[in-house]
């Protein structure tokens, strides 16, 4: 509030309340959870809207209560049911009703923003003023993990509707959204700018048992290094996004959380052989995957970072022990390049070339690919290109190489079927629906398991088939570097919203 | 101010000046007298106007000038800056070749006559407009009161002319410089200038320094004439003498040179 | 003065010529001129600064469009210059510029420029050395660029490309006024010599009045857009018809160490997108009468109601 | 009768030609509209001609699996019509004041701008103000101390002024006095904390000083100082060495000298004589510079962190933002018009001949 | 009134004593430096540009004068080789900016009328868009190269010319040797290529040599950018964007940084002393004209 300016300045910590400070590259493009999937976006949904379910701390392995206070899934995987909390409120004061969390769903679903994928073929019912009721056609035991993410945070769906929210693409709530927040999360919007910064402030009413520490937080859109230079002189209190050099080199006073993220970069070879008559050769691409240098990729990603074994991060059910990761075998790659038949080949590697994540930007990494590549005798030819113009070929399956990363939807490991043929991520590599029997009947076999042992047999089966025969390299799993201030508490990493601001407190 | 006759107003001795390493006078006398024109002839380039330039201290960048040019007792090149400011536009005032480009453009023509007035003669704004009307009166601008308000563009080239010499005229100096008032002007404009002169001259009592290098504007108007050759005067004499009798070969040759043979008169 | 059978060399006939720039008023610079110059014959075109010279005789080269009235060279119509060739039946008309610094390509050597005319005239026997010798320049000057001459002397060699092209008009528009006065006269003598020598007629611009009269045969005189009077040049010279010829000569100051002022004309030449009503000079002339102010008097040789050619009214 | 008499005579002309102000205003007007229009064609056709597809940058990875979807935001955005229609009905928008709604900011362009407008305005206008203030001043003093020992130092240090690459030095001036010497603060243009005065101009410090908040004021201008120092840099070096040369040209008029042989004082003859028509060159080379400011500011904002035009539209022409690409361009066109405008405005003030017909 | 010949004789005999100025030398050297390390970079480079064979980000020491960059590469060697890719390309784009603008803009002088209209009111459009913005714009429709973005500045580049080369010529077009051209009957083509062209182009090549500088500026601007060199050519540009990264290993920025200051200044020291070698009037000319 503003000081009405008579006051005495003696003690501006007094009535201004405790700021925090928080320094991320922006990935953000709105601020309604119905069309958030972005990572600074979801960073946002996740302070200022409660979903059903959450996740505790960084545990990503069990989903625990929210909004609703206990839930269950039907044995056969395709009815979850949800007891809603009482006492719930949004920030305006009113509670949070079923019919709130059933318009919210439904809006997301309905809507057709970029998450509403999350909910495909989910239908939404309200059972009683308590119960909600989530069913599915297919058995969904993924779901639990699904409901966490902030995109089906619920909204206030009265004054939600009254700026324009409906169930169908034609809603027009998102400005309104962008402007004030209409959740029951510790925080609410105060000001929100795509661009540059956003600031969020405590909600006076959370209905929660912790409340918000922080009265005001400024979520400020800041290149990685810059972000290390605000950080160490005060100027911010969180550094999300350092990579692991940057991060190398944080003096004294800071604290520095490196876990590896649940990025994982790879690279993958067209299948196509009307993209590539190269890339498509089974043998160049074992070329390529015995001539990369993983161990000289994680020394660029630095600090925290690991190298994936396969396509599953590691914290994720079914991820392949690192013993399993590929080694470089260059007298191997070279013999296969022998064996491919193709003579001093050259191809195209594209990239998206103002992208980083984590601090950590593609151009080391292709660069690096390309002379490790030399070695064996493969000319790789960089083909930087802005993120739109790269995922437009990147998409289409146009690219011969491409090096990319997939951050995951959720937490869960049915999210990296879509790298198998014929879908989503697989045709990007020109890998077509029956190209590879195998593949196919072992991630069919792991989208049907139920039981967690049975997952993980059969993702784990999957992805070593994926790796043997597949078009991807798994690469790395880039760290995420959190240096705070000293004061901060409460900091964990969280593979799907980053970091939960609510938790954040001071010693 | 009393004109005596025969006594020098300003007199240059031994004037030599250099320009960047070049020798561009080498040693000019010159002497003018009270109510009397003095006519400076000579090729392009002989010194003329650096001759004009150096009585006031006003040459290009990079000169070096030594000699003596005195005036009022006092040797004008040693003076210091703040002095030689004094003299300047007070007692010595000078007019440009061009009318076009020697009045400020951006100035009103009541500003550029009365400025120099109230810093060196210290009279108040309402004065100085009064005399300043008088002066365009006396240069014989139409309109004198209404003309102060206009700007140098709105006249033509004789009556810039002529606003410039008010300029050179407006603190009573007791000499004016004149570097070739009239080339820049066509020959009916430039009868109305040289009567002009002559008239402030005999009237004033003024000592002039005609540049020129029309030897019939000379004839016209100077009562002594020099003429200037590479840096030097080679010729000095009434106006008679020179364009009648030349001395030296130089003058000679420069009357030979005009079209109509001199002492033919015109109808 | 030798007239010819065929007619005059070059006839102009109430020649007018406007200068439109966007936003302003229209420039009449030449507000119905006559002027006729003979094969052999040179003409004075004498006049105050601004008062058309220029543009008449860029006129006649085609440089400038007529808004009205008539130019013929040599019984042909000269038509305006555009982004071809110039007529051939043309080329015979040359012109000698004011300004000696620009009237030679300084990336060219003088010889070169030179043989530009003679490509023009088609003439393969003569050499660019030979021009130079007949203007009074070593003959060696040739291969030199214009930067290594003196204003007199770029002029010389000027002439010479014109000539080159073997004219049967040549103009010079005040081509002795940037010169120094040494070099005046010599230049100007050497044009008429070779001008009269060649059989071509001169048409020579200039507001030197005592120069033109060294060399002209025929004397006109240009008041604000328009040849007030014209005539041989010593029946002008002692005998001025027009008050404002008598002015002109009245104002040149003689160097005859008399210490004679010259006389004054009041005035200045009025704005040539504004003119005066009826006679152009009636706002500064001496013997106005009431005619004067309303009717234009456009009758030669001297365009004057003093001297109107039959009900004269004396004053 | 003068050589330099015909060209003097055109260029009286055409300052005569401008004289009637009020034709001459809708003239302007109209030619910046029309470049306006110029410039929005350009854009429009140039980011069409991109091989990305805005489509892919905008959805999610998800979603672009949905051809419903894909189509609905086709026909959202106006893309599934031909492309000289989607142009002409951008400038219909533009008629109604509708730049269209950005692609990557789901907002509506011209709120867009409305906030990264005055930011980059006030960075360019700070920039250009120093460099006025340091440029002509130093301009000045070379030409008046010409060939001596300053004029050799101010010379060398404006070619050094016009030679260093804004990018390298906005980042070397940042690593020095934010990180090193911690006498800047950090990026933004306020502190983290505190909240933007009450948009008025939408330049803080303005709007600081409006509502009286002093300590808002204090941390936009020391915000400010760096980003602006480092843009000016290259603007200070242009307008000192034009200011000199001016200075120089003018000194050798006549009318220079005949004020000095009127005896006036050396600042009187300064001020009144040489500085006025001086500043004719350097104001129109300060109008162009405000352009070559704009520039620099695309390099300048990307490391300070400043939410202005140059990052709004970097973002828009790497995710081919259409609306949001010809909002910069609309806005460029606005800016050179105000600017051609001031000049000009500036040239009466200054030269009464442009004034007075 | 006498005026100096506006070409040919100031600056032949003002050119020697220009150029034994400190500024003309300085420049001189460092430019003619900056050639000879572009020529022979292979032979005084100590390592291979793009081997990625050194510690990662060492600090300059031994081995490594200007120490390393992220890739473990030595910065000395790869600015050495920068300079084969920079210089080369900004001079390229100098002489196609000076042809091309030139060209157009002797045409709109000469033609006049809608040729004009049309060149300048497209170079107007041009100017009227701040450069690096619309270099920007068409660098990222081209897609990320460095020909396109040497195509972007050219873009952005030529105008400058035209303008220049427009008001000389319509300088040079009305001059007295022009007119007898045309009298002597030579078409206004002939016209154009004989007597006003060779007039101009000093004037303008003056400027391009001014030119140099910003060319360069602008062009390791847009790989700053990420829009320019591809790598892992060690383009100037892109070297010091890659430091960005790193901040604080200053020296991975630092130096390519000082390599473009340093050709920059040394262009502009040498465009400098030829502007002063030329006569003060065409050269206010250049000046207003050239930003
Ligand atoms: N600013 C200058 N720097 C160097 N030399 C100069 C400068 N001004 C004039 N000069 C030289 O000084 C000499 C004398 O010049 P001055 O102007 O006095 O001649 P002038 O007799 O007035 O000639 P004109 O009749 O052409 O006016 C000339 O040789 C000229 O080259
Ligand atoms: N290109 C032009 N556009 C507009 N007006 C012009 C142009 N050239 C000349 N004028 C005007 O036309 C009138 C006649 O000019 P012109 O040059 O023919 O006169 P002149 O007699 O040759 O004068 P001078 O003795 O000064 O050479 C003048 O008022 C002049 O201002
Ligand atoms: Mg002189
Ligand atoms: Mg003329």
């Amino acid at each position: 509030a503003c000081s009405g300016g008579g006051s005495s300045s003696s003690t501006p910590s007094g009535a201004a309340g405790k700021t925090l400070v928080i320094d991320t590259s922006f990935d953000l493009k709105t601020a309604d959870p119905g069309r958030t999937y972005e990572p600074t976006g979801l960073i946002v949904d996740k302070a200022t809207y409660d979903t059903l379910l959450t996740f505790e701390g960084s545990d990503v392995t069990k989903p625990v209560p929210a909004l609703a206070e206990s839930y269950e899934l039907s044995p056969d995987g395709k009815e979850l049911t949800l007891k809603l909390r009482q006492g719930a409120k949004f920030a305006d004061g009113s509670p949070v009703t079923a019919d709130d969390v059933v318009f919210s769903l439904t809006r997301v679903r309905d809507m057709k923003g970029t998450p509403s994928f999350l909910l495909d073929g989910v239908e939404i019912a309200k059972t009683d003023d308590t119960t909600i009721t989530l069913t599915s056609k297919n058995p969904n035991p993924a779901l639990p993990y699904i409901l966490p993410n902030p995109a089906l945070g619920i909204l206030n769906s009265k004054v939600a509707k009254e700026h324009g929210a409906t169930n169908d693409p034609n809603d027009k709530a998102e400005q309104y959204l962008n402007s004030a927040s209409a959740g029951s999360g510790p925080y609410t919007i105060e000001s929100f700018n795509v661009s540059s910064q956003v600031v969020l402030k405590a909600n006076a009413q959370y209905w929660g048992a912790k409340k918000p520490y922080y009265d005001k937080v400024v979520i400020r859109n800041v290149e990685s290094a810059t972000q290390k230079l605000n950080v160490q002189r005060g100027d911010s209190q969180v550094a999300l996004n350092l990579s692991g050099d940057q991060v190398a080199g944080v003096s004294g006073g800071l604290q520095v959380k490196r876990t590896a993220s649940a990025y994982v970069f790879f690279l993958l070879a067209n299948q196509d052989s009307g993209v590539s008559k190269i890339t498509s050769n089974p043998k160049f691409v074992e070329a390529v995957r015995k001539g990369i240098d993983y161990p000289g990729l994680l020394e660029l990603a630095g600090e925290g970072s690991t190298q994936a074994s396969g396509i599953i991060p590691s914290m994720f059910l079914g991820a392949l022990p690192p013993d399993q990761a590929a080694k470089r075998d260059v007298e191997g790659a070279k013999a296969a390049l022998q064996q491919s038949g193709v003579t001093n080949p050259t191809v195209k590697l594209e990239y998206p070339s103002e992208l980083t994540v984590n601090g950590l930007s593609f151009q080391p990494l292709a660069e690096r690919i390309q002379a490790n590549l030399k070695e064996v005798g493969i000319t790789v030819e960089l083909t930087p290109a802005p993120v739109t113009t790269a995922l437009d070929n990147y998409r289409n399956g146009k690219e011969e190489l491409g090096l990319w990363y997939w951050g995951p939807d959720f937490p869960d490991p049915s999210n990296y079927l879509s790298f198998a043929p014929g879908k989503l991520v697989g045709l990007r590599a020109g890998w077509k629906a029956g190209a590879d029997k195998d593949v196919e009947a072992a991630a069919d076999k792991a989208g049907a398991a139920v039981t967690d042992d049975d997952r993980k047999q059969a993702y784990t089966d999957f992805q070593q088939k994926l790796n043997a025969t597949g078009p991807f390299m798994p690469l790395i799993q880039p760290g995420q570097n959190i240096v705070t201030a000293a004061s901060v508490t409460g900091v964990e990493y969280h593979p799907v919203w980053t970091i939960n601001v609510a938790d954040l407190g001071a010693k | 101010m009393t004109a005596e006759s025969g006594t020098a107003a300003l007199s240059i001795e031994g004037l030599r000046l250099s320009i960047g390493g070049h020798d561009v006078l080498h040693g000019v006398d010159l002497s003018l007298e009270a109510g009397r024109v003095h006519g400076l002839a000579g090729e392009s380039g002989s010194g003329k106007t650096m001759t004009g330039l150096a009585v006031l201290g006003l040459l290009p960048h990079g000169s070096r000038v030594s000699g003596r040019i005195a005036f009022g007792g006092r040797d004008l090149l040693g003076m210091p800056a703040r002095e030689l400011n004094q003299v300047r536009g007070a007692k010595i005032a000078m007019v440009f070749q061009d009318p076009a480009t020697s009045l400020h453009p951006m100035l009103t023509v009541e500003r550029q006559l009365t400025e120099h007035m109230g810093h060196h003669l210290g009279v108040g704004r309402k004065e100085a407009r009064e005399r300043a009307a008088g002066l365009l009166a006396k240069v014989r601008i139409p309109g004198p009161e209404e003309a102060l308000k206009r700007y140098p563009h709105q006249f033509s080239g004789g009556m810039r002319q002529r606003i410039a010499i008010a300029v050179a005229l407006a603190c009573e100096p007791e000499v004016l410089i004149a570097d070739e008032p009239t080339t820049a002007l066509d020959v009916t404009v430039q009868a109305g200038i040289l009567r002009l002169l002559r008239g402030l001259c005999d009237d004033l009592g003024l000592a002039v320094l005609l540049v020129t290098h029309d030897l019939g504007v000379m004839s016209a108007v100077a009562d002594e004439v020099s003429v200037m050759k590479d840096g030097l005067v080679v010729e000095t004499g009434p106006r008679g003498q020179v364009l009648r009798e030349p001395r030296h070969p130089y003058t000679r040759s420069l009357l030979d040179a005009l079209p109509v043979p001199p002492g033919e008169n015109s109808p | 003065m030798t007239v010819p059978l065929t007619g005059p060399l070059l006839s102009v006939e109430d020649l007018v010529v406007e200068h439109r720039t966007p936003g302003r008023p229209v420039v009449r610079a030449v507000a119905g001129a006559s002027l006729h110059v003979a094969a052999g014959e040179v003409v004075g075109l004498v006049g105050e600064s601004g008062c058309g010279k220029s543009t008449l005789a860029r006129a006649v080269c085609g440089l400038h469009g007529a808004a009205s009235g008539r130019i013929l060279v040599g019984g042909h119509p000269v038509t305006p210059l555009g982004l071809r060739r110039r007529d051939p039946a043309l080329t015979g008309v040359q012109m000698v510029f004011q300004d000696p610094y620009s009237s030679l390509n300084p990336r060219r050597r003088v010889g070169a420029q030179i043989a530009d005319g003679l490509r023009t005239a088609g003439d393969t026997a003569t050499e660019p050395a030979d021009l130079l010798e007949r203007v009074g320049l070593p003959r060696a000057f040739a291969g030199r660029y214009p930067h290594e001459f003196s204003g007199g002397q770029r002029q010389r060699v000027a002439i010479a490309r014109a000539l080159a092209a073997r004219p049967s008009l040549l103009i010079g528009d005040e081509p002795i006024s940037a010169l120094d006065a040494s070099a005046q006269a010599q230049v100007a003598r050497l044009m008429r010599d070779l001008a009269v020598e060649s059989g071509a007629g001169l048409l020579f611009i200039s507001h030197d009045l005592s120069v033109v009269r060294l060399i002209a045969d025929r004397i006109a005189v240009m008041y604000l857009g328009k040849v007030v009077e014209t005539g041989p040049t010593a029946e002008v010279w002692a005998d001025p018809k027009h008050p404002y010829t008598r002015a002109l000569l009245a104002a040149i100051p003689s160097p005859d160490g008399a210490g004679v002022l010259p006389a004054e004309l009041p005035g200045d030449v009025p704005d040539p997108a504004d003119p005066p009503a009826g006679c152009r000079f009636h706002p500064r002339c001496p013997f106005v009468m009431d005619v004067c102010r309303e009717r234009e008097p456009d009758f030669g040789p001297a365009a004057c109601w003093l001297h109107a050619p039959e009900s004269s009214s004396t004053p | 009768m003068s050589p330099t008499s015909a060209p003097s005579s055109r260029r009286t002309r055409n300052r005569a030609l401008r004289s009637p102000l009020a034709r001459f205003l809708v003239r302007r007007i109209v030619t910046a509209l029309l470049l306006a229009v110029g410039i929005t064609l350009v854009t429009f056709v140039l980011t069409n001609l991109v091989p990305g597809d805005p489509v892919s940058a905008n959805l999610g990875q998800r979603a672009l699996g949905d051809p419903a979807i894909v189509a609905q935001w086709r026909a959202d955005h106006g893309l599934d019509r031909p492309l000289p229609q989607q142009y002409l009905m951008h400038l219909e928008g533009l008629l109604h004041g509708d730049l269209g709604t950005s692609q990557q900011s789901h907002r509506p362009v011209l709120d867009d701008l409305a906030e990264s407008v005055p930011a980059t305005l006030e960075l360019a206008g700070a920039a250009i103000l120093v460099s006025l203030i340091l440029g002509v001043g130093f301009g000045v003093i070379a030409a008046l101390r010409r060939d001596r020992l300053s004029d050799h130092v101010l010379r060398v240090l404006s070619l050094i002024g016009i030679s260093v690459p804004t990018f390298w030095l906005a980042l070397v001036a940042f690593y020095v006095f934010f990180f090193r010497l911690q006498v800047t603060p950090g990026s933004g243009r306020i502190d983290p904390g505190m909240t933007p005065p009450p948009q008025v101009t939408g330049l803080y410090t303005v709007d600081a000083l409006l509502s009286g908040r002093w300590d808002v004021f204090s941390s936009a201008v020391g915000h400010l100082a760096a980003p602006a120092l480092v843009l000016a840099l290259y603007t200070i070096g242009l307008l000192t060495r034009f200011t000199r040369s001016a200075v120089l040209e003018v000194l050798g008029q006549d009318y220079v000298r005949a004020a000095r042989a009127k005896g006036l004082p050396g600042r009187v003859v300064l001020f009144r004589y040489v500085l006025r028509p001086a500043l004719v060159p350097v104001i129109t080379v300060a109008g162009l510079a405000f352009g070559s400011l704009l520039s620099g500011t695309v390099l300048v904002e990307a490391v300070f962190a400043w939410p202005g035009v140059g990052q709004y539209a970097y973002k828009s022409a790497t995710t081919l933002d259409l609306p949001a690409i010809m909002g910069v361009g609309l806005v460029v066109g606005v800016v050179y018009l105000v600017i051609n405008l001031v000049v000009d405005v500036l040239y009466g003030v200054i030269d009464p001949r442009v004034r007075v017909s | 009134m006498k005026r100096a010949g506006l070409f040919a004789r100031t600056r032949v005999s003002r050119l020697p004593q220009a150029w034994r100025r400190p500024l003309a030398i300085v420049g001189t050297v460092v430019a003619l430096a900056w050639i000879v390390v572009a020529l022979a970079a292979p032979v005084l480079a100590p390592h291979d540009p793009l081997a990625q064979e050194l510690p990662r980000l060492a600090p300059p020491g031994p081995g490594h004068w200007l120490g390393t960059d992220q890739l473990g590469r030595d910065i000395l060697s790869r600015i050495m080789y920068g300079a084969r890719v920079s210089i080369p390309l900004t001079l390229l784009l100098v002489v196609l900016s000076v042809l091309i603008g030139g060209l157009l803009g002797a045409c709109a002088g000469y033609f006049g009328r809608w040729v004009d209209e049309t060149i300048m009111r497209l170079a107007d459009l041009v100017f009227a868009f701040p450069t690096v913005i619309l270099a920007m714009v068409v660098a990222a429709a081209l897609g990320a190269s460095l020909g396109n973005a040497v195509l972007a500045v050219l873009v952005v580049a030529w105008p400058a010319y035209a303008r220049v080369t427009r008001g000389l010529v319509l300088g040079v077009r009305e001059r007295e040797f022009v007119l007898s051209g045309r009298l002597l009957g030579f078409s206004a083509w002939r016209s154009l290529r004989v007597d006003v062209l060779p007039n101009v182009t000093g004037p303008v090549l003056v400027l391009a040599t001014l030119d140099i500088g910003t060319a360069l500026l602008l062009l390791s601007g847009l790989s700053f950018l990420g829009l320019g060199a591809k790598p892992p050519s060690p383009e100037w540009g892109a070297m010091v964007a890659a430091g960005v990264d790193v901040f604080d290993s200053w020296w991975v920025a630092t130096f390519p940084g000082l390599a473009i200051l340093t050709v920059v200044l040394a262009f502009n020291f040498l465009g400098d002393t030829l502007r002063d070698a030329l006569d003060p009037r065409t050269a206010r000319a250049i000046k207003e004209r050239a930003l």
